[in-house]
Parts: C-alpha cells; structure tokens; sequence
C-alpha cells in the first residue's frame, strides 16, 4: 500500500512540475479569489470586536478583516476543488485508470498517493495565499504553531474527503459539476473547523483554536479511513 | 439506440389508454381511485395491475389517507393553540411526523446500501434508492415547515440554528447521493458508488450535525429552543401526525420501489431486445467475414 | 394568529406528497405498459 | 512481498503465487537473460531455457499456478458484455489454446476491443461463462489476478502526457512491480532508447508513441497479449517489429490474440482467425502452421 502510494504521489507531483496547472492556474484563481471577496465585502466597514478587546488589537477592525478567516478557507476549498479535478484528469485523459488497475496496484495505495499529491500541492497553494490573505485582509499572526496545524490538519481533510467523492463521480459525463455538489457540504464541518481555529491563531486567543484542531484531526481520521476502506469497492468495476 | 427508438414507439403506443383512464379530477384521491380504476380496466390480469400498484398498497393508501384526514381534523380543528406560539405550533403536527419519516428513510438507504454491498441484489440497491429520494422530499418538507414556524415565532425565515443548519447540509448530500444514482454508469458501477456512498453519507451526517452543534453551541448557546407546552389534544395530534406520515411513507416507499423495479425489469428487457438485435445482425452480416 | 404559516406548511407538505404520489402512480403505468404481464408481479 | 532477501520481487504475480524453494536457483540462474527479446534467446528453442527466461511465473505455472498450460487459455461460452445499455458482445463462444496466435476480424463496432478487454479482466461479464488463463470471468477476485497477468495494447496508449518516455516507463514498471533494469533492453528494442528517452510523450509523434506504449505492455511480460490494431499508426518497420516481437511472445510460451484490419499484415501471422461479428464469434479458419 505504502509502496503504490510513495509511487502514484511522486509520479502526480512529477506530472504538476511538468506542467505547473495547480500553480499557474489554480494559484491565481484564488488570489483572484480573494481579490474580489475584498470587492464584495467593503473594507471600509468597521465592526467592534467581538467580546472582550485583546491587547495590541484596536477595538475595531473592519468586516473584511474579521470574515477573513472563513474567506481564506473558502477560497482554499474552491481551489482544492480544481486541484482534485486536474489529480482524476491526468489519469482519465488516456485510460490509464485501465492501466492501473491491470498492474494491480493496491487501490488504498493509488488513494493514498493521490492524497499526498494533491496535499503537497494545496499546502504550497495555501502558503501563498495565505500572504495573500494577510495582506490583502489586513492579518497579523498570533499563534503560528495552532495555524500550521490546523492548516495540515485541514488540508489533509480536505483532500481525503475530496479525493474519495471526486473518484466517485468520476465517469463518463458531469463529473466536474457533481463533485462540488458531493464535496462541499462533506467539507462543511471541514470550513467550520478550519476557519474558527484560524480565527484564534489571528485574532487570539489560540486556547479557543486547539479544540477546533482537534476535531479537524478527527475528521482527518475519519476521511483518509474511509477513504481507504472504500476506495477499492468505488474503483472495482470501473 | 435502434432498440431503444423501437421500444419507445411501443410504448407510448399502449400507455396512452393506461394513463387515460388515470384520475384527473382530484389528485388527493389519487392513489385509491387509481387503484380501483385499474383493477376494472385490467380485469384479465386483476392479481397484476399495470402500475405499481396492488392490493397491499391500496388498503395502505387508505389507511394513510383515513389517518391523514384525521391530522388534518384534529391538528388543524380540535386542538387549541398553543401557550407560547399560538396556532404556529400547529405546523408541528407535520414538521415533527415528516422528519421522522425523513430520518427513517436515511435509515433504509444505509440499511440497503450495507446489504447491497454484502448481497450485491439490485433489490437493496432499490430499496436504497427509493428510502433517499423519500428521505430527500421530506426533507424538504422539514426545512420548508421549519422556515414557517419559525417566522412567526423568531421573527426569521432561517435561523442558524444547529438543527436547521446540519438538516439543510443533510439534505444537499442526499440529494447527492440521488445525483450519483443518475450517472450514466454501467447498472454495477453504479449501484456500488451508489452504496459506498449511502453508507459514507450517514457518518458524514453525524460529524455534520456534531460540529454544527457545537459550533451554535459554544457561539451563543442554545438559547433558541422555545417553551413548548403541549397538551393531551396536542400530543395526539401529533401521534396522529405520526402515523399518517409513517403510512404514507411507507406507501411512497413501495411504489417508489415497484417504480425502479419495474424501470429495471424494461432495462432489463431493452437489453435483451438489443441481444436479439445483435443476433439477428450477426446472422445477415456474416457476409462481410466471407467478404474480407 | 399565523394561521397563514400554518395553512402555507399543511399546503406545501399534503400538496408534494400528492403531487409525488401521482407523479410515481403515472410513472409506473406508463413504464408498466410496456412490459409483458409476467415482468410487473410482485411480491405482495 | 519479499519473503526472501536473495530473490529479486520482479514477477508481476509474484505476490500471488509463492515459489516453491526448489526453483529458486533456476531463477537466478536465469537473471542474466531474464528479458528476452533479443532474437538469440529467441532461438533457444529448448522448452527448458525459454521457460525460465521468459519469466518466473511461466515456470510456476506448473506447479502453482491454477493454470497448467494444458487445455484452453481463452474459454469463453455465450459470453455477453454489455457496455453502457449495448451488448458489445452477445453471446461470444471462443476457445484459444496456449501458443496460438488468433487474428480477430471483423467490422467496426463488432466487439472485438471488447473482446479483447473482457480477456484482460477489464470488464465483467453480464452472462454466459468465460474463463482466461485459469481466472474465471464472473469472480471479480480472479479477474483482479487476470489483470496482472495479461497485457493490453488498446487505442488508449496508458501514458501521461506530462511525463518522458523514460519516466512513464519505469512509472510502470515499477507500478506492475517489474525490475526497472529489465526496462531499458525493451526501450533500445523500441527505438526509444536514444534521444526519445528523456521527450515528454505528449510531444511525441502517433507511431513513437503507439511504440512506447508497446514497450510498456511488453515490460510487464504478460501471459497473454491482447493487441487492439498492433499495426494502426506504424511505420513499415515498426509493423515488422510488431511482428517480430508477437513471434518472440509465441516462442516464451505467450498467447496472442490480435485484432486488426490489416489483414495481410496479420494473417501471415496468425494461426488461426476467428470473425466477430454483431457481438458473435462466427467463424473460426485454421491456418497451416
């Protein structure tokens, strides 16, 4: 398993340095992302912080700044999306799915491979689009370590749950517009989770953030399980 | 295709008087009329209707329409308003029956999808299918009767309320689930997607109801729930409630069911139409295999 | 007092399930016809 | 999957089938020339010497494997596959024996690639009986074990644009478990060894790649070769280097099973042709050996 998962990662990631999709074109969809959330949302908008006001903050911080947690996360989710597309796309545009199943590789392998693959590319993805973020949102970073966790945690929930829906609406037709409709509501708990612990690594106070990173590695859990377990029946007589 | 054009131009052939003789006039009454038209027009073949229906869901489509008439009597006429929420409270008698038979509808899905994976009978992989798209439309009704309650008593159509939320999360991964029915797969492919995921979508449920709950919970608190003092009229009311929406379920279940078996049996026969077909091609063609 | 909301919720919930239920009563004898007796028997 | 340091885990079945200890130093004995394609070992005509050349399993077959060389390869009665609601066959009755070279003819859309990927374990069957290489059809198990063991050369090349020749290769190799060394003789044999190596495949030209995508099924040394149109975007000497290497296949204990509307090309090679035609096996014409 461990050996067909080492094998299909560093073959996806090859094929991604061949041909920079995820960061030539999925990394600018989402700073575009966030470009027009800060379009949507005005940042002139003030909001009195919620509860108590933390040393070092102003009381006020615009609307923008505050949702800006939640708008990184969506912009993350919105991008994994193409990113899991273009990972199914490599392996459909010449049958090699046929292929892969005739070399009998193991399929919680090819699963796994996969959900390396396409991690280490949204890890990448979200490092720039959280400078991105920072910037554009006006962020400051409070607790590194609790954002770092909860950024692997998250993106490693995110590409098992999204890796297992996307290979089940893979077929012959309307797979691009069922995956989003299979994933994201899987992802809800995901974007909560994710963007509450966010939420404390920038604004304070990170106590509040590790019980959030902590159901995330639940849910991590959760996914790359399932994702294992049923990642052969899905692919079985495909 | 040839096959498929020719059964087609059959078919409508025939359904024309079938669906002719089907009651127009009063839709309500529809499942029961329906059933005594064709037991009269199909006499020659009484024990084997056209349709899905038969004697069993006949008197259970009577029995669903005398205890839904019932709800109707005692929700909407003999029980009183309510203390707090006046005649709001009323939408209950519906609101609380249909998530119960939402919820039990889920149920059947993963109990046919885990039976399915087990078996491999198409007959749980349709029992699955039909418990979703009932669990879907009742769903339906939880949110749409849940947004009218709560109007005139939070002053809201939505409120993020854990329950309200998890439920409209729910409903959009079943739907889904009836999405990944559809696809254009081979019927096996299709019917294993379709019970991983039936069985995945139930975790997926609870982990979407705990986190959201826990996300209202430690945001505000619960502090939505509102004072409910229901009284003996009221409780039977919704008992009322409770076994008409069961009773229609159950009926919906076994047509929805008959619907996809016998959509499986014309599949079935297309196929064969299309071997035939093939056969017979075989048979003329033969001359290209002396010819080359 | 909100009988609106109330008739509203009673008229959407009895309306799809009547709606449905002629919807699937349709369907089925339309796919029924075109199959031969022996293919439409159920368990009963 | 390696249960003794000293052998080498290069059988792409090697995780089905333990080897008997016995056989283990004929294995290695038979390391140095474990690929055979070049023609000398071809001419080892000894039953011996190819068998343990051509691969470790072809000589377990004897002892392990279910399948014991005797008897028919390919079995196939009233076979019917059905492909999105259309009966690509409909009831195909086909019997190959190990060794033989099977020219499929027949019309498009008769169900000769269908044929060919039901053989591969690719597709299950909707009715009748079908039994390849001692792996019944209808066991979703056994037809995961049939993959391993048969090789596919479909319209679909199997290779990833985005990658070189080099590395789509040895990607495969090492995905069917093969010893990557044993790659390169088959890439020189290609013509891919020199500049093409390190070409990423998507600039490739049809005939350079339908090339590389032969030495991708060559280096999983299957048991069976399914050839969908070997011949289709060749040059002439890549048509005779097909041929070449169908007969090399034959002389290691292989079974071919090629279809193909080049007929000249083909039935010079065949054994036997069958005609599928309308989903059916019609006719099947033995050659002079």
């Amino acid at each position: 398993m461990l050996h067909d998962a080492w094998l299909m990662a560093k073959k996806d990631l090859r094929i991604e340095m061949g041909s920079r999709v995820v960061l030539g074109q999925v990394l600018p969809f989402g700073i575009l992302i966030l470009i027009l959330f800060g379009l949507a949302i005005s940042p002139n908008l003030a909001v009195i912080a919620p509860n108590e006001p933390i040393a070092g903050f102003a009381d006020r911080r615009s609307v923008l700044s505050q949702v800006a947690p939640g708008l990184f996360w969506m912009t993350v989710l919105l991008s994994s999306l193409m990113a899991l597309n273009r990972s199914f796309l490599i392996e459909s545009q010449d049958g090699n799915f046929d292929a892969l199943k005739m070399a009998g590789l193991d399929p919680a392998g090819i699963f796994l491979g996969k959900v390396l693959a396409v991690i280490a590319q949204l890890l990448v993805l979200e490092a720039a689009l959280g400078v991105g973020a920072a910037i554009l949102y006006q962020l400051q970073l409070t607790d590194a370590v609790l954002l770092a966790t909860a950024v692997v945690l998250a993106t490693t929930a995110v590409t098992s749950a999204g890796t297992l829906y996307t290979a089940l609406a893979s077929g012959l037709q309307a797979r691009d517009t069922l995956v989003p409709l299979l994933v994201l509501p899987v992802l809800a708990p995901v974007l909560l989770a994710a963007t509450l612990a966010t939420e404390s690594a920038v604004f304070g106070p990170a106590s509040d953030g590790w019980p959030w990173v902590l159901l995330l590695g639940v849910f991590t859990l959760l996914y790359v399980g399932i994702g294992i377990v049923s990642f052969g029946p899905i692919m079985e007589e495909t | 295709m040839t096959a498929a054009g020719h059964d087609r131009g059959v078919g409508k052939g025939v359904d024309q008087p079938s669906t002719a003789d089907a009651p127009a006039d009063s839709p309500y009454s529809g499942n029961q009329n329906g059933g005594r038209g064709s037991a009269i027009t199909d006499s020659a073949s009484k024990d084997h209707p056209v349709g899905t229906e038969s004697k069993l869901t006949r008197r259970l489509g009577v029995a669903a329409l005398v205890a839904m008439a019932a709800t109707l009597f005692f929700g909407l006429i003999v029980s009183g308003p309510e203390v707090y929420q006046r005649d709001a409270a009323r939408l209950f008698y519906v609101h609380l029956p249909s998530v119960a038979v939402a919820y039990s509808g889920f149920t059947i899905t993963l109990i046919g999808s885990v039976l399915y994976l087990m078996k491999k009978s198409i007959f749980w992989d349709l029992v699955a299918g039909a418990a979703a798209e009932i669990g879907v439309i009742f769903t339906a009704f939880v949110l749409i009767t849940g947004m009218l309650w709560g109007k005139p008593t939070w002053g809201v159509y939505w409120q993020w309320s854990p329950r309200l939320t998890s439920t409209a999360v729910m409903f959009v991964m079943y739907i889904g689930y009836l999405a990944v029915r559809n696809l254009e797969l081979p019927a096996e492919v299709r019917s294993q997607r379709a019970a991983v995921l039936g069985v995945i979508n139930i975790a997926n449920v609870f982990v979407v109801h705990f986190s959201i709950q826990w996300w209202r919970g430690l945001h505000q608190g619960q502090t939505l729930g509102v004072d409910t003092q229901l009284d003996g009229m009221m409780l039977f009311s919704l008992f009322l409630g409770m076994v008409a929406f069961m009773t229609t379920g159950a009926w919906l279940l076994v047509h929805r069911f008959r619907l996809g078996w016998l959509q499986h049996q014309q599949s079935k026969m297309l196929l064969e139409t299309a071997i035939a077909e093939r056969n017979a091609e075989a048979k003329t063609a033969t001359a290209y295999g002396q010819g080359a | 007092m909100h009988w609106e909301f109330v008739f509203a919720g009673y008229g959407v919930v009895l309306g799809g399930i009547i709606l449905y239920a002629t919807l699937l009563i349709t369907r089925g004898r339309k796919v029924g016809a075109k199959l031969p007796p022996e293919r439409r028997q159920f368990l009963d | 999957m390696s249960f003794d340091p000293p052998e080498p885990d290069q059988s792409p079945s090697a995780g089905q089938y333990p080897k008997p200890r016995s056989s283990t130093a004929a294995y290695l004995r038979s390391e140095p020339d474990s690929y055979a394609l070049e023609p000398t070992s071809s001419e080892a005509g000894s039953a011996d010497n190819s068998d343990d050349a051509r691969s470790p399993d072809s000589k377990d077959k004897s002892s392990v494997s279910e399948f014991d060389g005797s008897g028919a390869v390919i079995e196939l009665s009233e076979a019917v596959c059905v492909i999105n609601q259309f009966p690509a066959l409909a009831g195909a009755t086909l019997s190959i024996d190990e060794g033989e070279i099977v020219l499929v003819r027949g019309p498009n859309g008769a169900g000769k690639s269908t044929l060919l990927r039901l053989c591969a374990g690719l597709i299950p069957l909707t009715s009748g009986t079908g039994n390849v290489l001692g792996h019944d059809l209808s066991d979703s198990k056994r037809r995961r074990l049939l993959r391993r063991e048969s090789g596919l050369l479909a319209h679909q090349t199997y290779l990833y644009d985005q990658l070189t020749v080099e590395e789509n290769i040895y990607f495969w190799a090492k995905a069917n478990r093969v010893d990557v060394s044993t790659v390169d003789p088959v890439l020189d044999r290609l013509d891919l060894g020199g500049r093409l190596r390190t070409v990423a495949v998507g600039s490739l030209s049809a005939g350079q790649r339908r090339r590389a995508s032969i030495a991708l099924m060559i280096s999983r040394r299957p048991r069976l070769w399914l050839l969908d149109e070997p011949h289709a975007g060749l040059d002439q000497g890549g048509r005779q280097l097909m041929d070449e290497l169908v007969g090399h296949a034959i002389a290691f204990g292989a079974t071919v099973l090629l279809a193909s509307h080049d007929l000249d090309q083909a039935t010079a090679l065949a054994t036997k042709t069958v005609a599928v035609v309308g989903g059916h096996i019609e006719e099947v014409e033995h050659h002079a050996p």
